[in-house]
């Protein structure tokens, strides 16, 4: 499938340029981690109350995380015209729109991966047997986040203000994503399991399939010069 | 392709190029319509400009690299053998950052040399080369026609241009006043062109 | 405030709301024609002159 | 380039005048002949302004997204256009929207506004096309801010069925529906002239809807017009 080998291609590139210049991940990890702290100076969390606010923080957390990481999305391209010389190429646009997805959605993971049991820590909470689950709901969250996120990122990438208008763009669309990871995770702390959380579990799994093929179908139409 | 600045010389360019949609009227390369979605035709074309299409914090190796593994889909592309075409090939694992702007456009030279498309479309390519460069160039573009490519050359450098190509166009807020193959003498070009030849130029 | 006060209130404002809405509409509507009347009539001198 | 500038503007006169007097007589109707409602009284009768408006937002979000997907797939300027004209007034009836259901809200439930879930989603949707009018508003070149509010276009109206499943299933997990909200839909158990009040200012509101499309079309045609020959004459 050339649509995948040129993903790994365009992927490989943006981690080198990553590697290399070292922009996003590091500002990303110590805004989430600066986050933390400001929920937790902000919000008197009792320690009972904590299991239930921890969903919704963290999520808030990765949400303002993810959108520095999709402010910056496309800089690499922005350099003597970089994006140009892709749209002469024989890409296909829904590629570059999987590599960018993938590689925001790396970005956010590699964050998460350390600002999750932070927070476990944090915020003393006992129950990390739960991680997994948590792990795998923040994942689903996240995948639909950099989906739709990329997409917003490319249609508001030559608006003026752009840096303002992709969350007032992106984070409307985003509410089912959000309510659907803070009602998973907290039943995953209250029960231990799903249980009631199936419906949201299935919603979200459709919003990231529904806005990933979208994603690539009109990707095409987003990004043309 | 001749013109004075802002004749429309650099769109026509970038509508040539595919990277802008015509609003009227339509763009055929061999038949073939230009529409956003068929990839394949972009194959077939470069774009020589000097805003050079190059990754900075990549090295000069990989930048070719990668162009090369998104036209040719293939790995082994000679690029070494490019980059000694351009004499860059000493500069290989220098950042494209590090080197000045007339390496660059050899670089660009070199990635253009790598991929060999049917159309080749330059925009003012004389502005930072040297010497050698220009001749490097020159040679380069001779070699695509004679392998029976095309090459459209927008540029100032009257005299140069006229001894490469066979055809003339120029254009003029933004229509084209003027299209003619090259013969001698040019009476016809002599006059179309007079008016914007600088003051004391012949 | 007793219901038909509601009523009254919701009613106003919302025909209100559209009433302005249609004015501003109304007023963009006949400056742009305006000055597309201007642009024609000044195309229209202009071939005069060429011809 | 403008084609039959007369006849159009007479039959827009005429749905003009139509849709003056369905609301005259829908409003009538509803104040005056409508019999108060047996559990809500007279509070009711905002019900005939509310129903009729978000079912013109909703006609709109879905003009939006025609507009968007033809503009997308021929490129026609008046796709674009319809999509613009249909997204400015879906933002208005929106706002209207809320502005009846807290009203409605304040007898009913004593306050401005509730999380209830009807209004919690008209909120959103006004959010993502009030983002759809400030992103077209922030892209100087016309055909990039078209292409890029068309994708928008389509990306808000088939993300909104998922916001409406997730707003009800939040709203009933956490406050069942209390009795006064009236879930069930008004027409059920209900006196026929309240139904014939609804219809009447449904029909009076999409007159005006169309009236209004059309005028704002036609502005959004010519302001186009001005710019191409302005570029034309400038160029």
């Amino acid at each position: 499938m050339t649509l995948l080998k040129e993903t790994y291609l365009l992927l490989w590139k943006d981690l080198l340029l990553e590697l290399r210049r070292r922009e996003s991940l590091l500002t990303m990890f110590f805004f989430g981690t600066l986050l933390l702290f400001v929920f937790h100076f902000s919000f008197d969390l009792a320690p009972d109350k904590v299991a239930e606010m921890a969903p919704g923080l963290l999520w808030l957390a990765f949400l303002f995380t993810g959108t520095l990481g999709l402010a910056q999305l496309f800089n690499a391209e922005r350099e003597n015209h970089c994006l140009d010389a892709l749209l002469l190429s024989p890409l296909d646009r829904g590629a570059l729109f999987l590599a960018k997805t993938a590689f925001n959605l790396i970005l956010m993971l590699l964050v998460e991966i350390v600002v999750i049991p932070l927070f476990w820590i944090l915020f003393n909470l006992n129950s990390w047997n739960l991680l997994p689950q948590i792990f795998l709901v923040s994942l689903l969250g996240t995948v639909g986040f950099c989906s739709l996120g990329t997409m917003m990122a490319a249609v508001t990438l030559r608006a003026r203000a752009r840096e303002l208008l992709l969350p007032l763009v992106l984070f409307p669309l985003m509410i089912p994503v959000i309510l659907a990871t803070i009602r998973c995770m907290e039943n995953i702390l209250r029960m231990g399991e799903f249980g009631e959380a199936l419906p949201w579990l299935r919603l979200l799994l459709g919003f990231d399939v529904i806005f990933l093929t979208l994603g690539v179908l009109l990707f095409d139409h987003v990004i043309e010069s | 392709m001749l013109g004075p600045n802002g004749a429309g010389k650099t769109t026509l360019l970038r509508l040539l190029a595919g990277l802008i949609v015509p609003t009227l009227g339509s763009i055929r390369f061999d038949g073939v319509e230009f529409a956003p979605g068929n990839t394949g035709l972009r194959r077939k074309i470069g774009f020589l400009s000097p805003v050079d299409h190059l990754y900075e914090n990549l090295t000069v190796a990989e930048n070719l690299r990668f162009f090369a593994a998104l036209y040719l889909r293939s790995r082994d592309a000679a690029i070494e053998e490019n980059l000694a075409a351009v004499q860059l090939a000493a500069r290989q694992s220098d950042y494209v950052a590090n080197l000045s702007s007339g390496l660059k456009c050899r670089l660009s030279i070199a990635k253009w040399r790598l991929l060999q498309p049917e159309l080749l479309l330059l925009d003012e390519p004389y502005g930072v080369l040297d010497g050698s460069g220009v001749d490097l160039l020159e040679d380069f573009l001779l070699a695509q026609c004679v392998r029976g490519g095309i090459v459209v050359i927008a540029s100032h450098h009257v005299a140069r241009v006229l001894r490469l190509c066979n055809r003339a166009v120029i254009l003029h807020q933004g229509r084209v006043t003027f299209d003619e193959t090259k013969r001698r003498p040019w009476p016809s070009f002599d006059r179309a062109f007079g008016e914007f030849l600088p003051h004391g130029d012949s | 405030m007793g219901a038909w006060g509601f009523v009254g209130l919701a009613y106003g404002i919302v025909w209100g709301i559209i009433l302005l809405y249609l004015i501003s509409l109304k007023r963009r509507y006949n400056s742009a024609q305006v000055e597309l009347d201007a642009l024609s009539s000044v195309e229209a001198t202009d071939c005069d002159v060429k011809k | 380039m403008i084609e039959g500038g007369r006849p159009i503007k007479k039959r827009r006169g005429i749905l003009g005048a139509l849709a003056l007097i369905a609301i005259a007589v829908g409003l009538y109707w509803g104040l005056v002949i409508a019999p108060p409602d047996a559990y809500q009284g007279q509070v009711q009768r905002i019900m005939y302004l509310h129903l009729p408006s978000i079912l013109t937002a909703y006609l709109s979000y879905f003009l939006v997204f025609i507009g968007s997907g033809m503009y997308l797939w021929k490129r026609e300027k008046r796709d674009d256009i319809l999509a613009h004209s249909a997204a400015e007034l879906g933002v208005l009836f929106t706002a209207l929207t809320i502005i009846e259901g807290s009203i409605w809200g304040r007898p009913t439930w004593g306050v401005w506004w509730t999380w209830d879930a009807r209004l919690t989603l008209t909120a959103i949707l006004l959010l993502i096309y009030v983002g759809y009018l400030m992103l077209r508003s922030l892209i100087e070149d016309e055909d990039r801010a078209a292409a890029a509010a068309a994708v928008l276009g389509i990306i808000g109206f088939l993300d909104i069925p998922l916001i409406h499943m997730s707003v009800y299933w939040w709203r009933t997990l956490h406050q069942p529906p209390s009795i006064l909200q009236p879930n069930k839909a008004p027409w059920e158990n209900v006196h026929p002239s309240m139904l014939i009040a609804l219809t009447i200012s449904f029909v009076g509101f999409l007159l005006l809807y169309f009236y209004l499309l059309s005028l704002r079309y036609r502005f959004g045609e010519m302001r186009g017009e001005i710019k191409a020959r302005r570029l034309a004459r400038g160029g």
